[in-house]
């Protein structure tokens, strides 16, 4: 048993490198990123080292040349909500800044696995959102004019098509009939722990520092700009933070010194055992609140709603993940006979607006990215490219709508705009 | 008042010893006041010649009942044909003070389980402790019953009563109802 | 699924009796008031993992609002209060500060 | 072969045979039997394939552990895929068919996966399917995707159903075992209230199979007294067949009672889910064996030695006639006597430790059993079954000493407390070097509400596998939940033992090639070497190990492999075992089903429905319903041959020339009444509703915090004190909660009460311009001319019988009343007024209909016109926002630099120049694009429909400086790509000066 730290030079990963490895044992793969010590100095560092956090680090060193960084994680890379998300992908968001950096991520991750070299399984299997009310269906509609105007593809599709998409939908419930839905084909999920390991490894390639189970614990200023940051393994050095911890920002920005419009709550998920595959697509029901897809393992992936209150425990309370599994079992009769494997949570960040914040802060050279709340997996690649211009040029145009300032102007940009109200 | 019907019209059902039944029109007056004021109480127990009940409780006479509600609400039980009379009563002898009374009457239903496993028809759809040692006659719990608000009480052994409000009246029995019918528990 | 005694109802009811509102003791800025004390009021949230001061609704139950001492971190509850109040009651800040020494009421921080 | 043995099996009833079917095959069983004891009786070795490499599998365990056998039951709405063989009880007419291999179980073209199961280790897909990039969804994927998945897909409806239960107890005793017994005992002596639940059909646990003395009794004869002793105390509550599922915070407990799982008959709930608020959970869940590691360990045949004895023992089965066991500690050889005692043969005991057993090892040598010491397995013979085993030194690499034939290898690689529950709400562990296991912390269990720890782990659930040692800890235990002092437990001896040797891998130099063959997740296909991999590829956490290798995710989650994995992984980090830790444990224990998690909830009580009074008429005469919040309104009222577009014309054209009938019911109705109310509605109102004199009613907007408009209504002032507020319908609740909390949590010093009526009345909009006659013609006491009853204003009296107050109110631009009446005589007004409005063409009218016709007035729609974005500013409302008003809810809000931003989007008409109708959501699009490449936008729809007062398409629209732009025709995104052009006009498109309505 042989294991060393040293640093086996990055292999390219192939067809034939496997053919090559499996003949003698897979001996040969080095490791996927390295594990260094700290250095004293980084122009850079990020800290949480989750997708958004990783993304950030590979589009600095690879659109800007800016390597010297180092990606500071208190757990274990990927540990964050970025391996605990249920995998949704999509870019029709309605709001032109939403629409703008989601539709940024989508093309992002058409084309991460060879990017990185890493197959992150980006599977376009596309994406439904149904419709079972009036409402929604004027809202969809809206959505869908929307996205034309900002070269987002998406479409309206009927109660039958959505049948046609995914037979197992019971289109008829006497409750919620389908109307429709807002389909996106190029929608759909990738293998969440891969893109974590895939940008990690593209980082770590590119001679950047990724330190796990390193806890930041202080965030060190001199005269209102920061120089560095108190850690578990000792103060490092910086000219720039990167802010990327979710459900943590609030603790991390106390120690920056300033506050933000963030709170920190669980959102839940389920799997069921695997079943053979069933379902190649994936359906969002937001009237009965629940959504739905199939694992390439098998498992039907179901995610549903937050807590209320204030959490930090990563488990939520169960009445959340029954709500979520009554509305599938109306929506999708079939999984009434599954059973449960397992059910977990994540702390999610959920700021004023439900719209991320991807920002300047008042401490020079502290930059913050947060705000992702329970959606922010498919936004990884667009985030990590708006957040790394953000830092490396202080102007990003994807990121510009979403500075921490617009609470104070009463400028949001609200997803949720549906006010579910008639007369 | 000829055309008026309960929103469960008489309903009843009845399966594994346990009888879920609509109770009919009820007269019901929502009253809101300051219980520790001298004057609301006399009032009151003087009109309807009853008590305050004490926190979670429910004190009965004859067709007359006050149930606690909250600390500034009560419940009052009448003949439906008296309400109107009595809730002029209230506010002819409350003048100038500050204090609620509405008739909800045709806003809620009331509904009765009796029966020997009663009690559990009930505990499969709230949450709270209805073991005869908890949950005794004369207690008033107001809780959530499956998905909708509701008041349950305890009349007598092994009889319930639950008021809802009117529009889900129809869910909450035959929500009860499926209870009786999917088998008792055996465990309260 | 936290449970919380309702301090009207005397009882400890469950999460799923009660509607959550967000942080408490907020003094409420209106007109005439900065934007800055504004934003404060309306977005800036405590979001301590450690104790959290927050309002609670026994929505199904006696519909009072009430205040809660809760730890985010570990969910312990150090006592629940009528929301008529500018501030905590001696005796749950007695009950934060057995767990969190240093723990400081904001007003006299 | 394995077979049914003639005698044996305390838990089988032979005089109640069963005949049930596997893969088409109809088989005889007992009652009693597991399906796994069942098919061992009738040589079914091989159950299932693996999910990578669809190898052959058979049972390895006896119990909820099991990874393998997983089958496919009955057919239709009682269809199941993935139930374990070893936890599903037979019972005449199961179905049962074994899953992922086609075309058969014996045949399986998948099988050809193990010849490339070198090219196929941990994470290879990572590395794989990169290019080209469209192969992955179109190849890779469909391929991959369609060899993974277990079980079939259930197809039909559920014909089950599933019921929820709350139980409330001082303590929960989860395990029926005699830890779990013994503890119940102790807790119920106090006169608390105590539940005790045990996942299988059968009380006892182990001890039964495994013997020894409780007491001075047999283990049988102490449990039998036990449980009989409790089941007369009125504070226990005993429920077998009931599994707990979840440990959740503050004592929240979930039970999984499977009711109808194993009858025949099906009536009745199947599954219960038992909601428990426990004071104390003592969890007394036993210990689960754990395999070894060696070459060929999932082959059919190798299993758990535990297990070996239990089918003997409990079924009076015997897996084969040759048995091999295997192990580093003394348990297994009771295995190896219980054999022998059922008249079988053991030709070996390989035993890893160099001194082999304590004093149950010269039992087994004079019983005639060879052990073999310091010895492992090289590697397993057989393909679908085992044929033998070759032995080796457990020091060296694994040259083979000797082959020994047998049909069965019985391994024990030591026990494993199940931490589970304990874990679920961050109980925390310890690693135990010398009995070789993570065992609770005690002093770290999970802490509840009260900051105190609520789990009390007891038994071998706690790390005493001995029976004398566990029954003191779970006496203890039991006091302890209970809160009381005591002393004593059941007598026990407990013979002396030889300690577990830490053996993770068999023989411990194994080579690459026989780490392909060690198994350690059964289920996922993991073996040793991907482990390994893993860490050299610097996957390092247990964490990443486990996603990249996916150990512990099968649908056993790890209860065999996790400890194993996690040792290979500690070896190869040169780390520590508690350095490296556990992953972390989720509920539910074992799977529940998605039925029992939604309970009754489903069908017509899916959600509560809430009905009007005059529901039941509205759904017998041709209702299209729309649901709104949990109501149900009527959306339009469709008449034979009519589409329902149709069914809207005909009904607004009638409100437009006869008159119509609404059911308002549904829209909110609130009291306010107190010295304050006045003062209060001023600030909950844009506008002054503190003015607004008796006997009146006014229209007014309300706007939460952030200056948006949240809902809108007309506010009637009943006298002095008291206001009736109307919201809209999914408002009434949303509205009278804010009420509250406005004068709950700021202003507790007004005096104001509130009460929501909503449900209190039935309400009708009658809208035409013979509204007036056909009220007229009930008769009464109110005098409904324009003189005596003008518009904005209310009266109260008798319609004929009924007892009615009447507002003089419009939304749809014409003559109007708005009449309530109480509820319970809604449905008798409703009929009435049908009745009597004959003569004047009334008919029934929907809410499409009330939504075009206040279209048509330009008045806008809370949920239409506004999203939660908007504020009365960009509706032109600034009429209803007082500027008296010092403050109001949302005033400063509005005053921000964005709020009060000009080029804020306005309110306008907009009228397509052809007449047709704009698309729903149509945007206008501006010059040019933004940074971002978007196009430019310069106004969106908010309502738009075809009006037939007016035969053409109208809409109002949110526009750039709108009302500036009376006149000017600009462009709107069509259905299909192009524009419409339109013109921004006035918004009231129907009769401007109020004609109408004010008759
Ligand atoms: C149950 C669930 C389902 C979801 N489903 C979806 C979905 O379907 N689609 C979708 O798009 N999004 C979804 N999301 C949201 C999505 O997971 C997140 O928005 C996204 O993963 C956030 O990534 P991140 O990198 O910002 O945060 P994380 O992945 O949480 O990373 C932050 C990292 O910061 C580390 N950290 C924190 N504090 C410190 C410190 N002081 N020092 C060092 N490191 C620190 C943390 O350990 C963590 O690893 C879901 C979320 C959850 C919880
Ligand atoms: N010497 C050894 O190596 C060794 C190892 C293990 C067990 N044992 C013997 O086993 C016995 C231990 O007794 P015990 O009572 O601690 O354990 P046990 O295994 O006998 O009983 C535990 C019981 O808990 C049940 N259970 C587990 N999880 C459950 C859940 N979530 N919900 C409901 N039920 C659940 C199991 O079905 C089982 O019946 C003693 O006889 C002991 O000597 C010995
Ligand atoms: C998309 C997705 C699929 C998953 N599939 C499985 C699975 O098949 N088996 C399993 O045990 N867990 C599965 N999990 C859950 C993980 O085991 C784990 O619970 C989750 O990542 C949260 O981590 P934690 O439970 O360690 O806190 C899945 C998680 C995700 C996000
Ligand atoms: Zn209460």
């Amino acid at each position: 048993m042989t294991n060393t730290r040293d640093s086996v030079p990055m292999k390219r990963y192939s067809v034939f490198a496997v053919a090559r490895e499996g003949l003698r044992y897979h001996t040969g793969w080095g490791r996927a990123w390295r594990s260094p010590a700290p250095k004293k100095k980084y122009d850079v560092i990020i800290v949480g080292a989750g997708g958004h956090g990783l993304a950030t680090a590979y589009y600095l060193g690879k659109n800007y040349g800016i390597t010297n960084v180092a990606i500071i994680e208190k757990g274990w890379l990927g540990g964050g909500n970025t391996g605990r998300n249920t995998t949704i992908i999509r870019s029709n968001y309605l709001q032109d800044p939403s629409a703008a950096i989601y539709d940024k991520a989508l093309s992002l991750y058409e084309s991460l696995s060879q990017d990185l070299n890493y197959n992150i399984m980006f599977s376009p299997r596309g994406l439904i959102m149904l419709a079972q009310t009036h409402h929604e269906v004027r809202g969809y509609l809206r959505t869908v004019r929307a996205n034309e105007l900002q070269g987002v593809a998406t479409k309206w599709i009927n109660a039958e098509q959505v049948k046609e998409l995914c037979p197992i939908i019971n289109i008829d419930g006497p409750r919620y009939p389908v109307m429709g839905g807002l389909y996106q084909e190029r929608g759909g999920t990738a293998r969440h722990d891969a893109v974590a390991w895939g940008y990690a490894r593209a980082c770590s390639d590119m001679g950047m520092d990724i330190i796990q189970k390193c806890e930041v614990t202080d965030v060190r200023r001199e005269n209102g700009k920061v120089v560095g940051v108190s850690t578990t393994k000792g103060d490092i050095d910086c000219d720039k933070l990167g802010m990327v911890v979710a459900g943590h920002t609030s603790v991390l920005a106390e120690k920056a010194g300033f506050r933000l419009p963030i709170e920190s709550v669980a959102l839940q998920a389920l799997v069921s055992e695997p079943i053979k595959p069933c379902m190649d697509v994936v359906v969002m029901a937001n009237t009965v609140h629940g959504y739905l897809s199939q694992s390439d393992k098998g498992e039907m992936v179901i995610g549903g709603g937050t807590d209320s209150f204030n959490n930090y425990t990563q488990r939520g309370s169960f009445h959340h993940a029954e709500e979520t599994v009554r509305a599938l079992v109306e929506t999708f009769p079939m999984i009434s006979r599954l059973k449960m494997l397992r059910q977990w949570g994540g702390i999610v960040d959920m700021t004023g607006d439900r719209s991320p914040i991807i920002s300047k802060t008042p401490v020079d050279g502290i930059f913050v990215n947060c705000g992702w709340g329970t959606g922010g997996f498919k936004a990884i690649p667009g985030s990590g490219w708006a957040m790394a211009e953000l830092m490396a040029k202080g102007h990003s145009p994807l990121a510009e709508e979403f500075d921490m300032y617009r609470f104070r102007e009463g400028k949001f940009i609200d997803e949720s705009v549906a006010a579910g109200v008639a007369h | 008042m000829s055309n008026a019907v309960s929103a469960l019209n008489g309903k009843v059902a009845t399966a594994n010893g346990v009888t879920v039944r609509d109770c009919g029109l009820q007269g019901m007056i929502s009253m809101r006041g300051t219980f520790e004021d001298e004057n609301f109480f006399t009032v009151l127990s003087h009109i309807i010649g009853l008590e305050i009940p004490d926190v979670r409780t429910i004190v009965s006479n004859g067709d007359r009942s006050v149930a606690w509600m909250s600390p500034d609400e009560l419940l009052v039980l009448v003949p439906y044909a008296d309400v109107n009379g009595i809730v002029a009563q209230i506010e002819e002898a409350l003048q100038g003070s500050h204090f609620l009374a509405v008739n909800v009457s045709d806003a809620r239903s009331l509904i009765a389980i009796e029966g020997a496993g009663a009690a559990e028809v009930i505990a499969k759809n709230v949450p709270v402790d209805l073991s005869a040692g908890a949950f005794g006659e004369g207690m008033v719990r107001r809780t959530r019953m499956a998905q909708v608000a509701a008041a349950v009480w305890c009349d007598g052994a092994d009889s319930y009563k639950v008021i809802c409000f009117r529009s889900v009246s129809t869910y909450v029995f035959d929500l009860l109802a499926q209870s009786a019918k999917d088998g008792l528990v055996g465990a309260l | 699924m936290l449970i919380l005694h309702c301090p009207y109802c005397g009882i400890d009811a469950e999460e799923t009796e009660l509607a959550a509102g967000g942080e408490a003791h907020l003094k409420r800025a209106t007109v005439g008031d900065s934007d800055a004390a504004f934003e404060e009021y309306l977005f800036m949230r405590e979001n301590k993992k450690g104790v959290h001061l927050e309002r609670w609704r026994h929505a199904y139950g006696c519909g009072k609002w009430f205040l809660a001492a809760r730890d985010t971190a570990t969910l312990e509850v150090y006592g629940t209060y009528p929301a008529q109040t500018q501030e905590p009651p001696q005796e749950v800040k007695d009950a934060i500060r057995a767990k969190h020494p240093g723990w400081a009421w904001k007003e006299n921080a | 072969m394995s077979t049914r043995l003639s005698t044996g099996g305390r838990l089988i009833n032979r005089n109640k045979p069963v005949e049930f079917q596997f893969n088409g095959k109809r088989l005889k069983g007992y009652e009693g039997d597991t399906l796994a004891s069942a098919l061992f009786a009738n040589d079914q070795m091989m159950v299932g394939r693996s999910f990578k490499y669809h190898r052959p599998r058979g049972v390895v365990a006896s119990g909820a552990e099991e990874p393998n056998a997983l089958m496919n039951l009955n057919s239709g709405g009682r269809f199941e895929p993935n139930q374990r063989a070893t936890t599903q009880e037979v019972y005449d007419g199961l179905t049962s068919t074994s899953q992922n291999h086609w075309p058969s179980l014996e045949f399986d073209i998948g099988a050809i996966n193990q010849l490339f199961a070198r090219w196929l280790p941990a994470g290879f897909y990572y590395k794989m399917f990169i290019h080209p990039r469209a192969f992955w969804k179109h190849v890779y994927e469909p391929f991959i995707r369609q060899s993974a998945g277990l079980g079939q897909v259930p197809k039909e409806q559920d014909a089950d159903v599933y019921e929820h239960f709350y139980f409330f107890c001082d303590v929960m005793v989860v395990g029926g075992g005699v830890a779990g017994l013994t503890a119940a005992m102790e807790a119920a002596k106090s006169g608390k209230k105590v539940l005790v639940v045990e996942q299988t059909a059968a009380w006892g646990g182990r001890a039964v199979v495994d013997g020894g003395l409780i007491d001075g009794e047999s283990t049988e004869a102490w449990i039998n007294q036990t449980l009989a002793k409790l089941a007369d105390m009125p504070n226990v509550t005993l429920r077998d067949r009931t599994m707990a599922s979840g440990v959740y915070d503050h004592g929240y407990v979930l039970a999984y009672e499977r009711l109808t799982d194993h009858l025949a008959d099906k009536s009745g709930a199947r599954h219960r889910l038992w909601r428990i608020r426990a004071g104390q959970i003592v969890t007394a869940t036993g210990a689960i064996e754990r395999p070894l590691s060696f070459a060929g360990n999932d082959i059919p045949g190798v299993l758990l030695a535990a297990a070996v004895r239990d089918y003997v023992v409990n079924w009076g089965v015997s897996v084969g006639d040759r048995t091999v066991v295997v192990t580093n500690n003394d348990d297994a050889y009771r295995t190896a006597l219980a054999l022998k005692k059922a008249g079988l043969s053991v030709p070996a005991i390989v035993d890893a430790r160099e001194g082999g057993a304590g004093a149950i090892g010269a039992e087994a040598e004079a019983a005639g059993i060879r052990v073999l010491k310091g010895k492992g397995i090289a590697k397993v013979k057989g393909g679908k079954r085992v044929t033998g085993v070759a032995i080796c030194s457990q020091a060296g690499e694994g040259a083979v000493l000797e082959e020994i034939a047998c049909e069965c290898v019985a391994m024990s690689g030591g026990w494993s407390p199940v931490v589970h529950l304990w874990s679920h709400c961050g109980g925390k562990l310890v690693w135990d070097d010398a009995k070789v296991m993570f065992r609770p912390d005690v002093d770290k269990g999970p802490t509840g509400a009260d900051g105190k720890p609520f789990v009390i782990a007891a038994g071998s659930a706690n790390g005493y596998l001995g029976m004398a040692e566990g029954l003191a800890d779970a006496a203890a235990a039991g006091r302890a939940a209970a809160g009381v002092k005591g002393e004593g437990a059941p007598s026990a001896t407990d013979a002396a033992e030889k300690a577990v040797a830490p053996v993770w891998l068999m023989p411990q130099g194994a080579g690459p090639k026989k780490r392909m063959k060690a198994w350690l997740d059964y289920q996922n296909d993991v073996k040793v070497s991907d482990v390994m991999l893993a860490a050299q590829e610097g996957y390092e956490s247990v964490e990443h190990t486990k996603r990249y290798t996916t150990l512990g995710m099968a649908t056993d989650q790890g209860k065999l492999s996790n400890i194993n994995g996690l040792a290979i992984l500690s070896k190869s980090l040169d780390a520590p075992i508690p350095a490296v830790g556990t992953t972390t444990f989720r509920p539910p224990y074992t799977p529940i089903s998605m039925g029992s998690i939604g309970g009754s909830a489903r069908g017509d009580l899916f959600q509560p429905l809430r009905r009007t009074p005059m529901h039941d008429w509205h759904d017998g005469n041709g209702v299209d319903w729309e649901p709104v919040g949990h109501w149900r309104r009527g959306y339009a009222f469709v008449r034979n041959g009519e589409k329902v577009h149709d069914a809207v014309n005909r009904e607004i054209l009638n409100v437009r020339e006869n008159v119509g009938l609404l059911d308002a019911s549904t829209l909110g109705k609130i009291i306010v009444k107190g010295p304050d109310a006045g003062k209060f509605l001023d600030m909950l109102y844009t506008n002054m509703m503190s003015t607004l004199p008796i006997g009146k009613c006014r229209y007014g907007l309300m706007c939460n915090e952030n200056g948006f408009l949240s809902d809108d209504g007309v506010v009637v002032r009943l006298n002095e004190d008291t206001w009736l507020c109307h919201t809209t319908t999914g408002g009434a609740d949303r509205i009278h909660g804010w009420m509250e909390d406005w004068l709950q949590c700021e202003w507790w010093d007004w005096k104001v009460y509130t009460a929501n009526i909503t449900e209190q009345l039935a309400q009708v909009a009658v809208a035409g311009p013979k509204a007036r006659k056909l009220l007229e013609s009930f008769g009464g006491d109110m005098d409904l001319s324009k003189e005596a009853f003008p518009f904005m204003e209310w009266r109260e009296g008798k319609l004929g019988e009924f007892d009615a107050r009447i507002y003089r109110i419009s939304f749809s631009g014409e003559l109007s009343y708005e009449v309530a009446v109480p509820a319970s005589q809604g449905a008798a007004f409703w009929n009435a007024l049908l009745e009597k409005g004959q003569e004047f063409g009334v008919m029934p009218y929907g809410t499409e209909a009330m939504h075009i016709m206040r279209a048509e007035k330009g008045f806008i729609m809370i949920g239409d016109e506004t999203d939660g974005t908007i504020i009365p500013q960009d509706l032109n409302l600034q009429w209803a926002l007082s500027k008296k008003k010092e403050d109001y809810l949302g005033k400063r809000a509005q005053e921000r630099s964005h709020m009060a931003d000009p080029k804020r989007w306005k309110l306008v008409g907009v009228e397509t120049v052809d007449g047709s109708v704009i698309p729903d959501g149509s945007h206008a699009p501006a010059p040019g694009t933004n940074a971002n490449g978007q196009r430019n936008t310069q106004g969106r729809i908010t309502s738009t429909y075809y009006s037939p007062t007016l035969k053409k398409g109208i809409a109002m629209a949110l526009v750039a400086n709108g009302p500036d732009r009376m006149g000017e025709t600009i462009e709107f995104q069509d259905e299909n790509g192009g524009l419409i052009k339109a013109k921004i006009v006035d918004p009231c498109f129907y009769d401007k000066d109020g004609e109408k309505q004010n008759v």
